[in-house]
């Protein structure tokens, strides 16, 4: 099988309307109409902004609009996972069914499918697992055998499990599953069988620790990166992480998934939130 | 709405500020379709220099009351891989017939940068040979290399600068000034004297931040940065303002532009074309928005 | 928390910008109860000149994005009438004991400009033969007058003035710096050179507005204005860090500060005491809040 | 009878809850709860901010608070009358009972009694109205007779006059009362018994009208100004206009009730919205 290319977005930003909202524990998802864009293929994402008040929270921000995967599509509508973490989250997560923001993308480089008659292993914790709910859905329409492994810091994350469907656990606290981290159930999953290909996402330790049990191991990664972004479309160059070869790459038009062997490790800042 | 801008005609009066749109990222992004609907009526390259810059380590941004601060140490592929590679995949587009204006073929303006008179001679040299570039924009104003800064604050320096470059194209010479000066009005007659075809400002004001948390450190990975967007608008509009009361040359205003009534207004204060940046990264359709509301 | 400034014993490191607390309106405004909780540990005179002005017509002010400007022009009683009407209405404060700090008496800062060395010598001898004053800031840097700017952004020139008018007083001379300039490190520099104990900075940047209906004109009555508040703080941090690693004499930092956190800054980025001018406008005791918090 | 004397402000600028909104027309009364401060006096006013979101709006706006004369205050909770008129404004528009805001004063100088025996006239336009209608209050609980007249642009804004009792009105647009003018409602006033003490406010044109008037009849004016306005307790020197004598006196401190004879005539951007 293989996983949708990346789509291309429409030219500017767009008004796009909640239509449903959730909480799962800490996290909120929210539901946008968003049906004359082309269907985001699995890892891209969005960048978002409140259409009122963006702006005047916490040091008169948020300015910018920020980078969200896109967690789930269905019927022409975009699911997006968000913890309040800074101003600009905070506003989001204020808004209710019928409010509107500001959307442009889908952006990105999307994940592609696993080589061969690999399974694929989607690991990731905190709000690094929407991206691996999308990845799951198509994978799992495509007939490819999925494990998923996730990590929470705490009880009030835990809930942010059921986006995915027959997830085996970790917590940091020991509110659920293994006490301890994803990395060891990773460790697990690859000892007992190894022809697999690792989709990772999650908080830059997590993706590192991931980054280096697969090299060890010699099993292919994908990772989604994180990076404070302006533009999310190539344009300001300021979201780069550093690569093996000495360069950087834009996390925004070379990622945000990008083959783990690029890197020399995952830096700090180039992970989600756990 | 078509403008007339140091002998180029643009389909109206709305470019995009060096480095704040990359124009074959965003065909990736957005699809080849953007080719022949181009939200600027010239495109301005990324400031381009002799051999080729890895940028500044991250982090490059941080986010202000109203603005930003990059700090991205002008990354590019050097003059060779520009003039070889990149030029050919951003010649020939056309602007957006949703600016409301007859579409025009979109000029490209190639930035260049250099630490010396000789390295600028170079580098304009190389692009009037090349039929693509419609026009060169000198940046002696960039905050984050430091050489840049002290050509562009010194009127006499950059006088002398400009005349050492000015034969070697007769292609439009756009003098980039930086904000970070005492007199830029001064800093834009020194451009003008030494030839300068025209003047664009503002450049970024430079600026730092802290890291948030952690022991105090300073939070960008080049050290200091640049401030953009609505934050430096008072500013950028009063320096447009002294800077057209000033010379003769055409001027090119930017600084905080977010929607037609700001662009609107360094056109009033004197300028002849406007030029966006950081609003490209909350829009990337900003550019055709801003110059539809215009006509 | 009691600090240490210039030989001066202040309650904390929170002081008012000059021009951005009025005491004498404020005793009026909150009561006399005021005097004995002072929300600064110093306070700052509005900017005094040697004859009465009446400042700019209005419009004085413009809100801006995360800022404004003003264009207030300097108005105020004369040097004569400042120390005979003003002096003794103003001294003898106390800080707020809220402020977390055993509170102390507030020594009065007079803030004085001058268009020439002799000009302002004659006000710093005035200052000097007032008890009540206890040091003296030079404005040189405020951007509404000429004069101000000329001084303040060429180095050389403001190491000549200091030299003129430090052998005029012992007290404490503090130079406010302008931030229109190449570079104000350099400037700093100057200043200790011609014998300053310390400097100030930011002031406001130097901004414009358009009048936002009618035909295209500047707004403010003044022409030009300064700006200032939370759009200028990633500037002022970036100057207050290159000063305060520049020279040796202490350095009082402000701009766009609206928290404890925004003050821990600028100490972390080697600021001996932080000025508060805007935010006082939005809560006349900030200055107090900001005290605590840094408690 | 005497009015009372100017409150004088709390220190710091306080968090207040709106507790009634009504809407007369365009207009909108908010009611807030402010029972630790002293009652203000009429003719004083607030600086005013939403608690939350306050900027974000058009231009990266609000961030500066915005005055507003008191309308009214009783028990502890002071009335405002607010126009959206642009995005300060707006922003105080939206907020809803339970909502709170930032409150500093009551600031500025309030009316003083009429002298002797006159009657008090209160002529006002639109948001100018407000202060009249606390300044009605105290003079009639003092045993003054007052004469109302109240001019609006417009049918929309007619319903303002609620605020007062036994207003006279004028119109615009002929919408309501006497088809233009509330200076020709004065004039006819003054014509018919001159014994009388003015107090305006309102838009400039208007202030300027009846202070002119005032001049040529002899009669004693107060004027209630407005000014674009950054503290609204004399520490910025922002609010200035100019006076007979030259100078310049600041709206905040100064005034905002200001006897009419220390003006030349009143500046545009010295009144208040029609
Ligand atoms: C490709 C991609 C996908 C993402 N997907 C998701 C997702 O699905 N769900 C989700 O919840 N999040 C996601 N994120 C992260 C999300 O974009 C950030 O959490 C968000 O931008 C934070 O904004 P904020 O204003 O709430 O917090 P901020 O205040 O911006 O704080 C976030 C972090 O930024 C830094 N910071 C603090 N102040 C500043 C400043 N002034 N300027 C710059 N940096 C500062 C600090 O390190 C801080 O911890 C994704 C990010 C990327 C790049
Ligand atoms: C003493 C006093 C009492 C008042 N009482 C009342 C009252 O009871 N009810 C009421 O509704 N209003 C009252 N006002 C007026 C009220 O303060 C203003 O309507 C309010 O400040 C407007 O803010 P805004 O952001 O909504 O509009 P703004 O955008 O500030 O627009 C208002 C006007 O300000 C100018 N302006 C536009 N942009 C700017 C800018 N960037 N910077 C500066 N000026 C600009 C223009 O002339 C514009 O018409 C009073 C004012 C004063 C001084
Ligand atoms: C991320 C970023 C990168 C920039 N890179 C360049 C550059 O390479 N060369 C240059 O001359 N100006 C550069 N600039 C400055 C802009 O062209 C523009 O002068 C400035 O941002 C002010 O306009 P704005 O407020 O609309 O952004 C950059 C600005 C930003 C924000
Ligand atoms: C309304 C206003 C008036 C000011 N008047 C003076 C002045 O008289 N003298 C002076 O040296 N600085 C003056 N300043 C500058 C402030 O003291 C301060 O340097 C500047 O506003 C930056 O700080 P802020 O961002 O906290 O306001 C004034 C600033 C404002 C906003
Ligand atoms: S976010 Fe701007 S280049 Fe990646
Ligand atoms: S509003 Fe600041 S002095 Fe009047």
């Amino acid at each position: 099988m293989s996983l949708p290319a990346a789509a291309q977005a429409p030219r500017g930003r767009r008004l796009a309307t909640i239509t449903a909202v959730r909480e799962l524990g800490v996290y909120r998802v929210i539901t946008v109409d968003d049906k004359d864009a082309p269907a985001p293929a699995p890892g891209q994402f969005a960048m978002l902004a409140a259409a009122e008040r963006w702006g005047g929270g916490e040091d008169e921000r948020p300015f910018l609009a920020r980078a969200f995967s896109v967690a789930r599509h269905e019927r022409g509508a975009s699911q997006f996972l968000l913890e309040d973490v800074g101003p600009g989250t905070a506003r989001l997560c204020e808004l209710d069914v019928g409010e509107r923001l500001w959307l442009a993308g889908p952006f990105g480089r999307p994940f592609t499918a696993p080589e061969g008659r690999r399974r694929a292993i989607l690991a990731g914790g905190g709000v690094g697992i929407a991206p691996l709910a999308i990845l799951q859905d198509a994978l799992e329409a495509g007939g490819v055998e999925t494990v998923v492994l996730l990590g929470f810091r705490d009880g009030a994350r835990v809930p942010g499990a059921e986006l995915l469907r027959g997830a085996q656990l970790a917590s940091d606290d020991g509110s659920a599953g293994h006490h301890g981290f994803v990395t060891e159930l990773l460790e697990r999953e690859l000892a007992r069988d190894g022809e697999a290909a690792v989709y990772a996402c999650g908080p830059a330790g997590m993706l590192e620790a991931i980054r280096a049990l697969c090299e060890r191991t010699a099993v292919p990664a994908q990772l989604a990166l994180e990076s404070g972004m302006a533009c999310g479309f190539g344009a300001c160059y300021g979201c780069v992480v550093p690569t093996r070869d000495g360069g950087y790459l834009r996390v925004c038009v070379e990622g945000p998934v990008i083959d783990a062997a690029l890197l020399e490790r995952v830096e700090e800042h180039a992970g989600a939130h756990a | 709405m078509s403008v007339e801008f140091c002998g180029l005609r643009l389909a109206h009066p709305i470019i995009n500020g060096s480095g704040t749109f990359d124009a074959i990222a965003a065909l990736q992004a957005f699809g080849e379709g953007l080719g022949e609907a181009f939200p600027f009526s010239a495109y301005v390259s990324k400031t381009i220099t002799l051999r080729p810059r890895a940028g500044n380590p991250p982090p490059r941004l941080w986010e202000t009351s109203a603005g930003m601060i990059n700090s991205i140490g002008l990354p590019n592929k050097g003059l060779e891989r520009y003039i070889a590679e990149d030029l050919p995949l951003i010649a020939g587009f056309r602007t957006d017939p949703a600016a409301g204006a007859e579409p025009l073929e979109v000029p490209v303006l190639t930035n260049v940068m250099g630490s010396t008179a000789d390295e600028l001679a170079e580098l304009v040299e190389a692009c009037d040979a090349q039929e693509r570039v419609a026009a060169i924009e000198l940046n002696v104003s960039c905050p984050n290399v430091a050489t840049g800064l002290d050509i562009g604050a010194d009127p006499a320096e950059l006088e002398r600068v400009l005349a050492a470059v000015r034969p070697r194209t007769p292609k439009p010479l756009i003098v980039k000034l930086t904000p970070n000066a005492a007199d830029v009005p001064a800093c834009a007659l020194g451009a003008e004297a030494g030839g300068a075809d025209a003047v664009s400002l503002v450049n970024t004001l430079r600026a730092a931040a802290l890291a948030p948390e952690g022991p105090p450190r300073l939070w960008l990975g080049g050290g200091t940065g640049g401030l953009s967007g609505p934050a430096i608008r008072p500013v950028a509009l009063a320096q447009v303002t002294a800077v057209a009361a000033s010379v003769e040359i055409p001027v090119v205003g930017m600084g905080g532009v977010q929607s037609a009534v700001h662009a609107r207004q360094l056109l009033d204060a004197g300028a002849s074309l406007v030029a966006v940046g950081t609003e490209n990264f909350r829009d990337p359709a900003v550019g055709t928005r801003i110059a539809a509301g215009l006509s």
